[in-house]
């Protein structure tokens, strides 16, 4: 039996034969995969079945707080906390609210659209197992990988390897954890 | 404030005062904040928080280094509390009395009477004392000169008498000696001349109206029969005197009533300004023009001066003439009046014009007119107005003749040259200079300062180690008024005993104790010699009570001179002189400084530093022209013009003034010192170097030539001519005529947004609402309220570089604005004080809510809140706040801080200031009121510019009582609000000026 | 390429990165504990004097008035330091010769003022009135503590703004009928908010809009 | 073990991208001006002025601090003069950026691709210089912690009806958020830098920034939509933030400032002087970094037609401000008006109606558009122009204001002139570094322009 690994990395040299390789081994049912490329590529995420995401909606609730927030403190202060004449102008003037609380719910929905996005990619994670790869240091230059990951119930390894052989990549590596 | 005149023993509190002070030089009172300035920890924390360079100017700001320290002498102290906000503050101490005094309650002042002096004649004001500490002077409303109001002169004594310049220690010939050496050498001296009577003995005052000096000086005259008593007064009454001589064959003492006086003729007399008695004339003056009711009447003045004045300003017809022209003009208009024989007419059309309307409206109002001589005007003048009053029947009812206030009214100029005889004789052995500065303020050609030489022993006592000091070799240091005993009299011969708040600051003599030690009790107290004195004199029983009451009062009852009648002599009116021809030449006018006079205030930060009356010049004076003028020689405003008088030549920079008369030129003096003091020194130019016995006042035949060079001013204000009509509408104004015909008249165009036009909801305010309004048809421009407000708030002193950099500080300002022809225009005034708005502008865009509204309605500002972003005063249309460009107020000097006022904080570096209604007295009285569970009544509440006003031109109150004086006047036609179109709803308001023209000369 | 980190960097930066928020937070509320703490306000510390006065000993154990020795508090802003004079009332009699009290002897024989050491000591801009408050039916004790059992005076409250606004907010909470304004350790006959309604009332105490204008307190 | 680099310096056509770059050379050659490129004499030159000007501020700053504000002109009634003017230009400058990244990614132009990278760099570091002015003009810079809300021991709070408040918080949200979206654009880049880089300091280095990004494409799925969602969320907000600006003009009763056309005029005018200052860096930058092929002249000739359409929108505000000044009939603002023309400020007003309206006017013609040169001394005229804008608003409308007997000139003193100038070396100083240490152009989206990135959907299936 081999060494326990993370799993199998295909290379290839464009985009198109890399979205055909990752539609193959979605067919072929294979689910824990994933592709790595230099650039986002739209046809992949189709072919990996990646649209859905709860960013969004994250981002939606964090600027309805952050704005509900802003307004909040601003009455507080000036109605409850310590009311005072300022101008002859009344203790609630709202309409001098408004850009406060515009600008505190863009804040907040901007912050959270952002560790939403590290959150949901599980960044930072400077160590992992695919930069075992020494080749994986082209993914961020010109070359687009395809791992089917060990954890995948079809996963095995001589079977596995033959497939992403007949994908017809520049080459097929293991991926050590 | 608490009552200004609590019955106590003054000398009981003062002893203890001084028991307290003795030695502490005053920094250990009780709110020991001063004392912690000077503790290594708070000096820590300066550097902490100040780094010591932060008080300096940089050379951007500063270019004369010398006055740099003593600008930040001249602010406050105490201020880092701003800072120390958010620190742990260090320890400070508390040094409580050991024996407290009775009726002496810490933090609650005291306000004691006594008198300012100008010229020697007394102004009664009241002292408020903290702790031992005079702060703030006003007028006392007991005294007739005064009714309560006070000059700004008057005022300013206080920062007189902690200026750190003044001279501190006896010297001989500029080394310190001991009071002993001086006695001694005194005594030698007399030793000798008792021998030959006092032959050599010489003793030079100012003019004295002091009885008890007067009394000493007779004493030396006995014992010294052969000694002589000179005077000398630059600025004093010269001509009166000798006109007095010249038209009733007696010394006589003139002043006026304008109560009853419909029709007004000034020939070059500023007497709402200028004089012994101008609080009480404007006073007077104003009532006659409050116009409570709509169909009141006004009364109605014609004057007629070179140079424009606080009066003229308030003429309904002013003329400008050459000084040297009034006189021809008093003829003319005496001929009109059939008084005199001779030509109604002459080159000088302008002298002529108005003769017919003004004679016919005297001619109506006989016994209710008055035509006033100017004090600079040759005496001829004088006895021509003394005839024409006489003739009119004013005598008595407008006009009052007195015996003379002087102790010993002789000709000072003739006193003065039969010194510098004596001198040149080599007679002079003891030569004893009491206070004045002769030898900068003698006539020129006299050359006192090397002449004084010629005496063997001089004497001078003095404030200041000035010129004079320079000239002496002895200087013996002079205690201020208010640090010692004495008396004076006013313009009607009223006595005030004068009574001493402190302990001298720097030791030093008065007058009195150089006086007594030709006597044989020469240690005698000032204290004991003017006590003496007044027993000497009373005759009735129980002194103490009568002594008691005169020092409290502020006055002697009853000592005013009696009224006189005296006629006006044939022989008074010599020939008629006729209209002055110029030759192309032209006329030099001297006049004294409407702040500074003749130099004696030279060294005053206050005086320097308030904007000058009309012209808001500042540290400076300068060439007075004409437009027109100015345009002749080629000059513009700052340009420097070489003056050739009798030979003698001056360099002076040219200010342009709108309506000075053509062909003159005015110059201020007092300026150009040499040993003036730190502010004194170096600012503007010395006007009595061209001033000879010949012109002491005016004369013709001046050269002028533009000269390379140019002078930088700092004015607070450029000149602003009104468009025509007036479209922002800033002045509201209207002739008496109109206004009675329609009272809108003066709001003529005036849009004034109705209350309900606002999307806000209103504000309410219960209780107290507060509200002010100021008369324009009162007001003179004098400047009294800028000082009065000034030492109430403690607001800095920031110099001539930072003044012209437009960053003064001043809190409430005088503007003055001209309408119509630039070289005879009229001139209207307008105090701008905080408009208090209620929807204040700059209180919505203060970021951290450093300025907010009151319940009552205040605009207040928190300075230890205030960040300094300044955008308040961006959004503040009257442009009434003034901010902190530097560290202006002082940490450094212990007498400056003692000049304080403990109710108000001393701002600090980086923080907005403004006017707060003097909420400091405001929030005192409520409390006082609230403790005796009393409501306040009208008018208990005065806020320093109100207090100090001449003519009551401000008025305070709460606009929510209905009957208050302010909502009565808020309810008058007149009233109106500046930029009323802005809707910031300002409390304080104005009452329109009205003119009231002789309907024949406007036709 | 070969790894650049170990595995445990991952959780490393995580923890670094996500902590940030919570350590900010922490910094944030350590200082606003500090900015209030007795350690800032100065309260609860006693100060050197030139003389260890009790007041313990002579208001708790002999009961004297406080306004015995603080006579202007009732009629000036300032709550005057009793002159040596006062002292020496006594002391001229009662331990006459004691040792600790020869500064106040030699003040009184030399008529320089004893330096005591400043204890509530309010910024300068703030301009505090002792006499409307006494008149207003503040007690001594509201501000100053339980004064009676100080052996040697300290700062009760924190005297910061925040502390004077409590009471200037709603009076009625803190004002006592004016007899028992000196008293120690004052206890409101019934409910003190009601006791202090009428009160408030009664003496005419202004609304809290007035109380916390500006200018109540800053000029 | 990486390929040797391989960089291509072609001339470049009328495109938004040279032809015959691969995805190995955009990256490369992009890379390269950070890992071995020499930096260019020019650079350093310029860096050592940058750092000379740095200096002269700490300078200015530390007087500042020390002395107080008297050092600058400030006087009554002027009471802000070059520090506000300084504000509101470096914030306008600042807008370009954000704008070409977020604006013109949700409009889906390409051209941007290659230019936002340094854009939103130059918009962060104007709004640092931007954001210094606030708290320098405070006459208590030691407290500006009070405008922002905290738990106090004051129980006072700021007061936030003041347009002042408004601003702390828009700039403050506004510079956040634009560094969180310069960062996110970043992350695959350094990931790029990672692997290319020898150094193996260096490697750490961009390996913790890039937190182990490796162009997963279940994370290029949440990237995408986090770039789209930040675009829509700085879009209004960089509208938002000169319209706040503004508003510390018009909200005052200032006349020639109390006016409410000013906010669109502001935003109109902010990406006016932001586009300016886009061209000058770029135009030296490709060439000295021989970029040509990336920042081709096409992207050039786009970024002046923005600045000639929003040029004529400022022009049209100058006549709009001058006619409502006369209609309104109301004196102060007619005064206000005419004596920015012909009082004390004239020149400085005619100055800039010759920049900002008569300028740009050349740039309709194609020949301007197409010459570099021209393009640079042009974006240098309108930098100009829009400083001398914002200083007659301010100097010019409160140097003579409602009340005549407070009216005074401004003068400046050299400490302004070192304070800003100061401002401009600071600026430069972060942009030379910033050019060093990170890929100053976008290397992940250049790719994306690639003909070779398109899938082929007939193969792919």
């Amino acid at each position: 039996m081999n060494p326990p690994i993370y799993g199998l990395m295909a290379e290839f040299d464009d985009p198109t034969a890399l979205v055909k390789a990752a539609r193959a081994a979605r067919e072929k049912g294979f689910r824990k995969l994933d592709a790595y490329t230099p650039f986002p590529i739209e046809e992949l995420s189709d072919a990996l079945h990646l649209h859905k995401n709860k960013l969004p909606l994250l981002v939606l609730i964090g600027g309805i707080v952050g704005g509900t927030l802003g307004y909040m403190l601003q009455y507080f202060v000036t109605v409850i906390y310590y009311p005072i004449n300022v101008g002859g102008r009344p203790l609630h003037s709202w309409p001098s609210y408004i850009i406060i609380t515009f600008e505190m719910t863009i804040l907040f929905a901007a912050l959270t659209a952002v560790f939403g996005l590290l959150g949901l990619c599980g960044l930072p994670e400077p160590y992992h197992p695919t930069f075992n790869v020494p080749r994986f240091a082209m993914a961020s230059r010109n070359r687009f990988f395809l791992c089917i990951e060990s954890t995948d119930p079809l996963f095995e390894h001589d079977q596995t390897a033959a497939f992403l052989e007949s994908l017809e990549p520049r080459e097929v590596s293991e991926v050590a954890h | 404030m608490s009552d200004p005149q609590k019955n106590i023993d003054p000398a009981a509190v003062r002893s203890a005062l001084w028991a307290r002070l003795e030695g502490a030089r005053g920094r250990d009172y009780w709110r020991s904040l001063d004392e912690l300035a000077a503790t290594p920890e708070f000096q820590d924390l300066l550097e902490r928080e100040f780094p010591r360079q932060a008080v300096g100017w940089s050379e951007d700001e500063d270019p004369v280094a010398g006055r740099r320290n003593f600008l930040k002498l001249m602010g406050a102290s105490l201020a880092l509390a701003g800072m120390t906000a958010c620190t742990r503050q260090p320890d400070e101490h508390i040094m409580p009395y050991v024996r407290q005094p009775e009726n002496l309650v810490p933090g609650r002042p005291l306000f004691f009477a006594t008198a300012t002096t100008l010229n020697g004649f007394a102004n009664g004001v009241l002292v408020e004392s903290h702790e031992g500490r005079p702060t703030k002077i006003e007028g006392n409303p007991g005294h007739p000169a005064s009714l309560g109001a006070a000059d700004a002169m008057s005022q300013a004594a206080v920062l007189q008498l902690y200026d750190p310049d003044r001279s501190q220690a006896l010297a001989f010939n500029g080394e310190i000696r001991s009071w002993g050496v001086f006695t001694g050498a005194l005594r030698d001296t007399l030793a000798q001349q008792k021998a030959k009577n006092g032959a050599g003995i010489r003793i030079l005052t100012e003019t004295v109206t002091s009885p008890t000096i007067a009394s000493q000086l007779r004493t030396i005259q006995q014992s010294f029969p052969a000694s002589k008593w000179h005077q000398w007064e630059p600025a004093g009454p010269h001509s009166a005197r000798a006109a007095a001589q010249q038209s009733f064959g007696q010394p006589l003492n003139t002043y006026y009533d304008f109560t009853e006086a419909n029709v007004v003729v000034s020939l070059d007399s500023d007497f709402l300004n200028s004089g012994h008695a101008s609080l009480r004339y404007a006073r007077q003056f104003a009532r006659r023009r409050r116009m409570a009711e709509h169909h009141d009447t006004m009364n109605r003045l014609y004057v007629v001066e070179p140079m424009p004045t606080p009066t003229g300003t308030k003429a309904d017809h002013r003329l400008p003439l050459r000084a040297s022209d009034v006189e021809e003009f008093a003829w003319a208009l005496a001929i009109s009046l059939g008084l005199a024989e001779g030509p109604k007419t002459g080159e000088n059309n302008d002298i002529y014009k108005w003769l017919g309307p003004i004679a016919r409206d005297l001619q109506n109002n006989k016994g209710a007119g008055v035509v006033v001589a100017g004090e600079h005007q040759p005496p001829i003048v004088h006895s021509i107005a003394a005839l024409m009053n006489e003739k009119l029947g004013n005598v008595g009812k407008t006009v009052f003749y007195t015996d003379p206030v002087e102790a010993n009214p002789v000709d000072q100029l003739a006193s003065l040259q039969d010194l510098v005889k004596d001198l040149d004789a080599g007679a002079v052995e003891l030569l004893i200079i009491l206070g004045g500065n002769p030898v900068f303020n003698a006539p020129v050609e006299l050359g006192l300062g090397s002449r004084l030489k010629k005496a063997k022993l001089r004497v001078r006592l003095g404030l200041y180690d000035d010129e004079t000091s320079a000239a002496c070799q002895w200087q013996v240091p002079e205690t201020h008024f208010l640090e010692t005993w004495g008396d004076a009299r006013a313009f009607d011969g009223t006595v005030t005993i004068q009574q001493p708040l402190i302990q001298p600051l720097y030791g030093g003599r008065s007058a009195l104790q150089v006086l007594q030690s030709f006597t044989e009790q020469p240690e005698k107290s000032p204290y004991d010699i003017v006590k003496g004195y007044w027993s000497s004199q009373h005759t009735g029983s129980d002194f103490e009570a009568w002594w008691r009451k005169a020092v409290h009062d502020g006055l002697v009852a009853g000592s005013a001179l009696p009224a006189k009648t005296a006629a006006v002599r044939g022989e008074a009116l010599s020939a008629r002189a006729g209209g002055k021809k110029l030759g192309g030449k032209l006329e030099v006018v001297f006049r004294p400084d409407p702040t500074i006079y003749d130099g004696r205030f030279a060294n005053n930060g206050w005086l320097q530093e308030v904007p000058k009356p009309v012209t808001k010049l500042t540290w400076d004076n300068a060439v007075m022209l004409s437009p027109a003028t100015a345009h002749r020689l080629g000059v513009q405003k700052g340009d420097m013009l070489k003056l050739t008088y009798e030979g003698r030549t001056l360099q002076a920079p040219v200010f342009i003034q709108p309506g000075h008369v053509n062909g003159s030129a005015t110059l201020h003096l007092g300026y150009g010192r040499t040993h003036g003091g730190r502010a004194a020194n170096g600012m503007g130019f010395n006007p009595f170097g061209l001033r000879t016995a010949k012109a002491l006042w005016q004369d013709t035949g001046m050269d002028a030539e533009k000269v390379s060079g140019n002078h930088e001013f700092a004015d607070t204000q450029n000149f602003h001519n009104l468009e025509t009509p007036d479209r922002r509408h800033i002045i509201h104004k209207a002739d008496l005529a109109d206004f009675h015909k329609n009272a809108e008249a003066p709001h003529e165009g005036a849009e004034t947004p109705p209350k309900g036009l606002t999307m806000y909801p209103e504000w309410k305010y219960e209780g107290h609402a507060w509200g002010m309004t100021i008369d324009l048809n009162s007001c003179t421009g004098c400047g009294a309220c800028v000082v009065a407000c000034q030492a109430e708030n403690n607001i800095a002193v920031v110099g001539k570089d930072q003044v012209r950099r437009g960053r003064h500080m001043n809190w409430l300002r005088v503007d003055s604005y001209y309408q119509g022809d630039a070289n005879d225009p009229a001139i209207y005034n307008q105090p701008v004080p905080c408009m208090q708005c209620e929807n204040a502008p700059c209180e919505l865009v203060c970021p951290v809510q450093a300025t907010t509204h009151s319940s009552e309605g205040l605009n207040d500002m928190v300075y230890n809140r205030c960040v300094g972003t300044r955008y308040c005063s961006n959004n503040c249309p009257y442009k009434v706040r003034r901010f902190n460009f530097f560290l202006f107020s002082d940490f450094d000097t212990p007498s400056l801080k003692l000049a304080r006022n403990p109710d108000v904080s001393v701002r600090s570096r980086g923080v907005m200031e403004k006017c707060t209604y003097c909420v400091q007295r405001i929030n005192g009285a409520k409390i006082d009121a609230e403790k005796q569970d009393r409501p306040l009544h009208d008018g208990e509440i005065q806020t320093a510019c109100q207090a100090t006003c001449p003519s009551e031109a401000i008025v305070f109150g709460d606009i929510n009582d209905k009957n208050s004086r302010v909502s009565k006047l808020k309810a008058n036609e007149r009233n109106y609000s500046l930029l009323a179109d802005l809707n910031t709803r300002p409390r304080t308001t104005y009452l329109a000026t009205l003119r009231n023209p002789n309907p024949e000369i406007e036709a | 390429m070969s790894q650049i980190f170990r595995h445990s960097t991952n959780t490393f930066t995580r923890v670094l990165l996500f902590g940030a928020v919570f350590i900010l937070g922490f910094a944030f509320w350590a200082v606003d504990r500090l900015s209030r703490s007795d350690y800032n306000t100065r309260a609860t510390q006693s100060r050197e004097q030139p003389v260890p006065f009790s007041h313990a000993h002579h208001v708790g154990g002999l009961g004297v008035d406080c306004r015995y020795c603080h006579t202007t508090v009732e009629t000036s802003s300032f709550a005057n330091i009793p002159p040596t004079k006062t002292c020496m009332n006594c002391h001229s009699q009662i331990w006459a010769t004691s040792p600790t009290l020869e500064p106040v002897r030699e003040s009184f024989r030399t008529n320089q003022s004893i330096r005591w050491t400043r204890v509530h000591d309010l910024p300068d801009f703030v301009y505090f009135n002792h006499s409307i408050h006494v008149n207003k039916g503040v007690g001594c004790e509201v501000c100053h503590g339980r004064v009676d059992r100080m052996p040697l005076m300290s700062q009760s409250a924190s005297l910061q703004m925040e502390w004077c606004l409590n009471c200037h907010r709603n009076p009625e909470k803190y004002v006592r009928p004016r007899e028992f304004v000196t008293t120690m350790g004052y206890e409101p006959a019934g409910d003190q908010e009601e006791i202090g309604r009428k009160l408030v009332a009664e003496y005419k105490i202004q609304d809290a809009h007035t109380l916390t204008s500006c200018n109540t307190c800053h000029r | 073990m990486a390929d040797e680099l391989e960089v291509i310096e072609s001339p470049s056509g009328n495109k938004i991208i040279a032809p015959d770059y691969t995805f190995g050379t955009v990256t490369d050659q992009i890379a390269s001006v950070v890992l071995t490129k020499q930096t260019p004499i020019a650079v350093l030159g310029t860096f050592t002025v940058a750092l000379g000007l740095l200096m002269t501020f700490m300078l200015a700053v530390g007087l500042l601090f020390g002395k107080g504000l008297g050092i600058w002109g400030l006087r009554g009634p002027t009471m802000w003069a070059w520090d506000i003017t300084n504000f509101v230009w470096w914030v306008g400058i600042g807008h370009a950026g954000t704008l070409i990244s977020a604006i013109l990614l949700l409009l889906n132009q390409q051209w941007r691709n290659s230019i936002n990278r340094f854009a939103e760099a130059m918009t962060i570091f104007a709004v640092a210089c931007a954001g210094m002015f606030p708290i320098l003009h405070l006459g208590r810079p030691w407290l500006m912690y009070w405008l922002f809300p905290y738990p106090n021991t004051m129980g006072i709070e700021p007061n936030f009806r003041s347009p002042l408040v408004w601003d702390v918080f828009a700039v403050s949200t506004y510079a956040t958020v634009s560094v969180l979206f310069w960062f996110v654009g970043l992350i695959p880049d350094l990931a790029t830098l990672r692997d290319r880089a020898q150094n193996p300091a260096f490697k750490v280095a961009y390996g913790i920034l890039a937190m182990g990004w490796r162009g997963s494409a279940r994370h290029w799925a949440v990237y995408e939509t986090a770039s789209l969602l930040l675009a829509g969320l700085a879009t209004p907000l960089v509208l938002s933030v000169h319209t706040v600006v503004s508003f510390d003009f018009t909200v005052g009763i200032v006349p020639g400032w109390h006016s409410t056309f000013f906010p669109p005029y502001f935003v109109a005018g902010a990406i006016y002087s932001g586009f300016a200052m886009v061209l000058a860096l770029a135009i030296p930058l490709r060439s000295l970094y021989g970029l040509k092929g990336l920042i081709t002249d096409k992207h050039l000739d786009n970024a002046a037609k923005v600045m000639m359409a929003t040029g004529l929108i400022v022009g049209y505000s100058y006549i709009m401000e001058a006619f409502a000044g006369w209609y309104s009939g109301n004196v102060y603002e007619e005064a206000a008006i005419w004596n920015r023309m012909t009082g004390p400020y004239a020149v400085q007003y005619w100055i800039l109606i010759t920049c900002n309206v008569v300028a740009p006017n050349a740039l309709w013609f194609k020949k301007v558009r197409s010459s570099p040169i021209i393009l640079f001394i042009w974006s240098l005229i309108v930098l100009l122009g829009m400083w001398l804008e914002r200083f007659v608003i301010i100097v010019a409308s409160l140097a003579q204001d409602n009340l005549p007997s407070s009216w005074r000139v401004f003068e400046s003193t050299r400490w302004d002139w070192a304070t800003y100038l100061g401002t401009i070396g600071l600026f430069l100083f972060l942009f030379m570094l910033f050019i060093r240490l990170l890929p100053m152009i976008s290397i992940f989206e250049v790719r994306t322009l690639l003909p070779q990135a398109k899938v082929d959907k007939k193969e792919s299936l």
